[in-house]
């Protein structure tokens, strides 16, 4: 199965970096051998915290370069607790403590930057937002689903990004049009529209939605809910006027719109942001329908 | 290797900023960055974003309370500019569609901040920062500007001449995370640092993971100097277990703080008779310590700020992130019960020499944003004033870079005849304990830009190619949590001398066992164990300067405090600390500060709130 | 650029536990909806025999009826036919923005109807076989 | 990159369509099961009656917009189904076509046998 493919792929993958060198490869062996050392250590380590409370860990590891990783597997980490620990400060932890390749994107571990939305015990969540206690043990740790591997629980989020962009996610007022430094007003905007736009600009970019729908993950140029999202803030702010609303409905009513969305909730489920997504898509599927009846 | 005219470092606010006005000036122009743009720290920022707006504000006010707020170590020309442009800026912001949140009438909400003479702080929501990172990623987006993702700058190309001021800087030396692949990027027309701050030199910080002062740290060994480090920020309301930041939004809306004993304790111990817990960060923050160490904190570590009486709509209305972050950082509603906070690093005033167009002192290397000094903070920031200084000198250092003339600057660069040298009493050596490695200059006279970045290339290869290749030795993370420990513990709001030298002799322990680092991890694949030791040696050489500005300053002011030295000492004092790394060893120097305003000299007043 | 593992299948074996209800209820839609349109087809093609005469029609639909299996089946028919009608129900209410909240509860209401009702009527659906 | 989506296929009439259908279709599909499996049970069914209840125009016009409303509703979504399912090309297009096929039939012969039903002789 795909296994099979990713080993293919890693024959080359290994000569390429490395330039064929012999260093490389016998630098590798070597790493193995003390990393086989390493983790008995490890174990050692664990066994010792385990007396004490700790939790269990179980997380995803692949890397296509290092041999041992090229068949995806789930190593086991015991990490001591403490009150108010959350997924992602245990993966600190082990990763600090135990085995410095355990690789996992994170920065501002409050909840901001969006980098660390992980699989976690079968749902979509951030870890740093996520207690430890909220979870069932053993905590199992995962990928995004739908997304490509590229090591451990890092994925390729080029695909999200290009649905992001593809919705025209910016205000389309021509620069040339506003005066240079005096004269240059405020736009006038009601607070209720404010408050209209309020719960969809505050997506972070996170992926969650995108990995846990069945039909992005089936479509792939499905826009998905966070592009939609995106779209739905431009097109209800009324800051930027009727014209510019049909240009974004026109966009977000592409096949591969708003029309893919079959309303399984999944992406309103996990939204760390708790953005009402299918409420947003809904909203837009109406919209569009009435602006084609206008134009009937 | 990849060629642009100009060349962002970086993807906050400030890169983003500079990247957008270079493109619009009509250069070629890439962002490079070690995280997505939408990942920089700029999106935690939450309070908002000072300009005056408003009939009854002015560009004077809202500078005076900037000079006042600096504790009169903060450069007129930079503040005035500051001032000057953020209203144009935060209306720009406004039609490139930023969210702010809204009056009845439908103007932009403002919002009183601490230490502001008129409630200039413009605001979306209690995620302004967010906001501002987005909207101009939008930006961006719309303008197609290249953005390099997940490249670690690591390097600067920068020309070998002995005098830094006689050096070009003609690109810079990326790390392709995903790949592992080390290429150049070279700039035509300039390279703008816009790295942020160094916030993980310390344990307790507002400051996310990757903000390691790497751009900092970079001009620093290419020569620029570091100008004015011992100041930095502790933000006197974060949550105990993690650092994360509570607005001072919600002072600012009417929260107060209490102590154990329930005392209103900034009131009725007399730390801000009029001000009370809208005094400036430093004040509040050393009032908290002080009530910690005079045993009047809850569970002897934090104290207690309450928004409970503003009722849940205003709450709901103008702080909601608030109550999530309490919740979920921390356990607790704050709706129902008053929320723990303690001080905690925040900002780093100082940073890389620049001038008000963001030039440093090498031809072609500029800097903006958290990373720079131009100095508009001097020895405290005032809330809000970070993301103005972002769009504002983000701007200018992107037109400039793209040729755009701005006008000759007031500010000095590099030495001058009015910079005096400086003494230092270290109780250990400084600087690099092995210069041979350590020098990031490019010599054997490259005279090409082409060859000056191919040779920083080389280098850097070499330098991946040997950490990897060690086999064993001491590991980043433990040098990092001992200096990081031993920042916390000594380089505090508190300062003494004898904490200080510890310091010192710390982060010298920890450059002796950096000789002897290994990355353990051996995939070129994303290898994060590899870049996190790379930035370790950062945050030493940033620490070392941070603790050195400080030992060397003997007197209180701003955000500086020493035990020793209970007065601001205006006749000896007035003058900013610059570190330069001159062969590998840090040198300090003296330069005054420029109180000559457009209209006025401001003069050093007492600093009460 | 860097080569990334794609997990393909193994991506989905054993994921279903960890669907939501909304999940659910699209799958049990759509199972619903084909065996409907299914449904359809037979059925024309069943009452097609009326063109050819009474007798022919009467013995096949009573033929048919008098087969508990085809009995069985229409249980089930009526179970996935309640089903769909009811999320589908539930769908047009998502589709105006009505209640969104309780989406996951309107599913498992739609779910215990349909058994309710099924059950409910099974006694007139098996009255009279082979009568 | 937005050029990506310049399909012209915008699907909004055939959803509100397969909206408007299934409301239809609540309402006669209910009454056509309570009809013919509760009135009258399925087992008493003979071509008399059918015939009976055919006779009266409400009822026949009626059960012929219930089988073309069902037969559209059904192949609208079906069709869905297998788009979304991620049929491209001519693939696509081959299902289009047959399941337009298929829909017309359907409906052609169930129109047909409804007027045998209804004792309109056929030619
Ligand atoms: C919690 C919090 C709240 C705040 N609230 C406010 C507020 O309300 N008002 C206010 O005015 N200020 C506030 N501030 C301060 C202000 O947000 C920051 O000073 C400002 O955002 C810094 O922006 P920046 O663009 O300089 O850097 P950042 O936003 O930190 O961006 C740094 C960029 O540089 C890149 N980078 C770093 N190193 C490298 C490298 N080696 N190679 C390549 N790229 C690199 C990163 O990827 C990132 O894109 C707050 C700060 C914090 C931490
Ligand atoms: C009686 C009331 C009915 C209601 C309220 C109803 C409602 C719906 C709705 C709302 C959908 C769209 C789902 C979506 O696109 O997200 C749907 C799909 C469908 N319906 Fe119905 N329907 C009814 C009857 C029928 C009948 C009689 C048939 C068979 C002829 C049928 C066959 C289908 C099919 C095949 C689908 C597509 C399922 C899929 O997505 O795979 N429905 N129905
Ligand atoms: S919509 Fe929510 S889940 Fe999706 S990317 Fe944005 S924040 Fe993440
Ligand atoms: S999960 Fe997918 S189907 Fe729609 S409601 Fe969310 S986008
Ligand atoms: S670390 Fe930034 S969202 Fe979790």
């Amino acid at each position: 199965m795909s296994t099979q493919d990713a080993s293919a792929e890693t024959e080359d993958a290994q000569t390429e970096p490395s330039t064929g060198s012999a260093h490389q490869d016998r630098r590798m062996r070597e790493k193995r051998e003390r990393q086989a050392e390493r983790d008995e250590q490890a174990q050692a380590d664990a066994e010792a915290a385990a007396d004490e409370e700790a939790v269990q860990l179980k997380v995803f590891r692949y890397d296509p370069e290092v041999e041992g990783k090229q068949e995806p597997r789930f190593d086991d980490f015991h990490v001591p607790f403490e009150k108010g620990m959350t997924v992602l400060d245990a993966l600190i932890y082990a990763r600090d403590h135990f085995d410095s390749s355990l690789t996992f994107r994170h920065s501002c571990r409050q909840a901001v930057c969006g980098s660390d939305a992980f699989f976690v015990n079968g749902s979509q969540r951030l870890g740093c937002k996520t207690q430890l206690v909220e979870l069932e043990e053993p905590v199992r740790i995962e990928p995004l689903p739908h997304q490509d591997v590229v090591k451990d629980l890092v994925v390729d989020m080029d695909h999200f990004y290009d649905q992001m962009e593809a919705v025209e996610p910016y205000f389309q007022e021509k620069e040339e049009d506003l005066p240079d430094a005096e004269g240059l007003e405020e736009q006038r905007q009601s607070p209720e529209n404010r408050e209209k736009i309020k719960m969809s600009s505050r997506c972070i970019w996170c992926g969650a939605c995108m990995s846990s729908c069945n039909i992005a993950a089936g479509d792939n140029e499905y826009l998905g809910p966070a592009a939609i999202n995106k779209a739905y803030k431009f097109a209800m702010d009324d800051r930027e006027g009727e014209d510019l609303k049909q240009h974004r409905l026109n966009i977000l009513e592409q096949e591969h719109g708003v029309w893919r969305c079959q309303t399984q909730f999944s992406c309103t489920n996990v939204c760390p942001k708790d953005i009402p997504l299918t409420e947003h898509i809904q909203e837009l599927k109406r919209e569009a329908v009435k602006n084609n009846l206008k134009f009937w | 290797m990849h060629e642009h005219d100009v060349i962002v470092v970086g993807a906050g606010g400030a890169g983003l900023r500079a990247a957008i006005a270079a493109q619009k000036a009509g250069a070629d122009t890439a962002i490079v960055t070690k995280l997505h743009p939408v990942r920089s720290h700029t999106g935690a920022a939450e309070g908002g974003i000072n300009a005056a707006l408003r009939e009854g504000d002015d560009w004077e006010l809202h500078a005076y309370d900037t000079m006042k707020g600096s504790d009169y170590l903060g450069d007129a020309p930079a503040i005035e500019t500051l001032a000057q442009d953020a209203p144009e800026d935060v209306i720009r912001l406004e039609h490139w569609g930023m969210p702010f949140s809204r009056e009845e009438d439908g103007r932009v909400s403002q919002r009183p901040f601490g230490g502001l003479s008129f409630p200039r702080t413009t605001y979306a929501g209690a995620e302004t920062g967010h906001h501002l990172l987005h909207t101009m990623y939008e930006q961006v987006v719309k303008h197609g500007v290249q953005v390099y993702d997940e490249w670690f700058v690591s390097e600067l190309a920068v020309t070998d001449h002995d005098d830094p001021e006689d050096r070009t800087c003609h690109g810079v030396v990326g790390y392709d995370v995903q790949s592992g692949e080390v290429a150049g990027f070279k700039a035509n027309q300039g390279v703008i640092l816009a790295t942020g701050g160094p916030g993980q030199v310390f344990d307790h910080t507002t400051n996310a993971v990757s903000c390691t002062g790497d751009g900092q740290a970079m001009a620093y060994r290419a020569g620029a100097p570091l100008e004015d480090m011992e100041f930095v920020q502790f933000h006197p309301t974060t949550l105990p277990s993690t650092g994360v930041l509570i607005s001072e939004g919600v002072r600012g809306e009417g929260g107060i703080l209490y102590n154990e004993e329930g005392e209103r304790f900034m009131f009725e111990h007399g730390y801000a008779n009029n001000e009370g817990e809208l005094a400036s960060r430093d004040v509040v923050s050393r009032a908290e310590l002080t009530e910690v160490n005079e045993g009047r904190g809850v569970n002897d570590e934090y104290v207690h700020l309450d928004m409970r009486h503003l009722g849940e709509e205003r709450i709901m209305d103008r702080l909601e992130n608030i109550l999530h972050l309490a919740e979920d950082f921390e356990g607790v509603d704050g709706l129902v019960e008053p929320m723990p906070v303690k001080p905690g690093q925040h900002y780093e005033m100082g940073g890389i020499e620049t001038d008000e167009n963001g030039e440093t002192c090498i031809n072609g290397l500029y800097a903006a944003g958290e990373c720079a000094c131009a100095s508009v903070h001097g020895a405290n920031r005032l809330g809000g004033n970070a993301l103005p200084e972002l769009i504002v000198f983000g701007k200018r250092a992107g037109k400039h870079a793209a040729g755009e003339d701005l006008g000759e600057a007031e500010i000095t660069t590099g030495r001058t005849d009015e910079t005096e040298p400086g003494e230092v009493d270290s109780p250990v050596s400084l600087g690099a304990v092995d210069s041979s490695d350590e020098d990031a200059v490019a010599d054997g006279g490259a005279v090409t830009g082409e060859s000056v970045v191919e040779q920083a290339v080389d280098a850097q290869k070499q330098r991946v190619e040997q950490l990897l290749e060690k086999d064993d030795g001491v590991q980043h993370a433990e040098i990092r949590e001992r200096l990081q420990k031993a920042m916390t513990e000594n380089v505090n709001v508190f300062r003494n001398e004898e904490g200080l030298k510890t310091a010192l002799r710390e982060i010298r322990k920890a450059r002796e066992d950096y000789q002897d680092v290994y990355v353990d991890d051996p995939s070129r694949t994303f290898n994060t164990d590899l870049q996190q030791t790379i930035e370790t040696r950062n945050l030493i050489d940033i620490a070392e300067t941070i603790t050195l500005g400080a030992l060397a300053r003997d007197e209180f002011r701003g955000a500086h405090w020493r035990q020793e030295h209970q007065e601001r000492k205006d006749d000896e004092w007035l003058k900013h600390t610059l570190i330069s790394w001159d062969e590998g060893s840090p040198d300090l120097w003296y330069k005054p500060v420029v109180l000559e305003g457009e209209n006025k000299t401001y003069e050093p007043k007492e600093r009460s709130y | 650029m860097s080569q990334s593992y794609n997990r393909g299948l193994v991506e989905d074996f054993g994921r279903w536990k960890e669907f939501s209800a909304g999940m659910w209820a699209w799958i049990f839609h759509k199972f619903t909806g084909w065996v409907l349109i299914g449904y359809l087809f037979t059925h024309i093609a069943v009452l097609s025999t009326a063109t050819e005469g009474a007798a022919t029609y009467n013995n096949t639909l009573g033929g048919l009826e008098d087969l508990l299996i085809v009995r069985v089946l229409e249980v089930g028919l009526l179970a996935v036919a309640v089903f769909h009608i009811l999320n589908g129900v539930r769908l047009l209410m998502v589709d105006l923005g009505v209640g969104l909240e309780s989406q996951d509860k309107s599913f498992y209401v739609s779910l215990v109807v349909t058994a309710v009702i099924v059950v409910a009527s099974v006694p007139t659906f098996l009255s009279g076989v082979g009568a | 990159m937005a050029e990506r989506y310049s399909s012209f296929d915008r699907g909004g009439t055939r959803w509100l369509l397969q909206r408007i259908t299934a409301a239809f279709l609540i309402v006669v599909l209910a009454f056509h099961f309570f009809q013919l499996h509760f009135v009258t049970h399925a087992y008493e069914i003979e071509l008399a009656g059918t015939e009976a209840r055919m006779q009266n125009p409400a009822y026949f016009a009626t059960m012929v917009l219930f089988l073309v409303t069902a037969a559209f509703h059904g192949i609208n979504g079906v069709y869905n189904a297998l788009v979304n399912q991620g049929i491209e090309g001519t693939q696509k297009t081959v299902v289009k076509w047959g399941l337009i096929a298929a829909g017309i039939v359907l409906v052609a012969q169930g129109i047909r046998v409804a007027t045998v039903m209804a004792g309109v002789s056929i030619a």
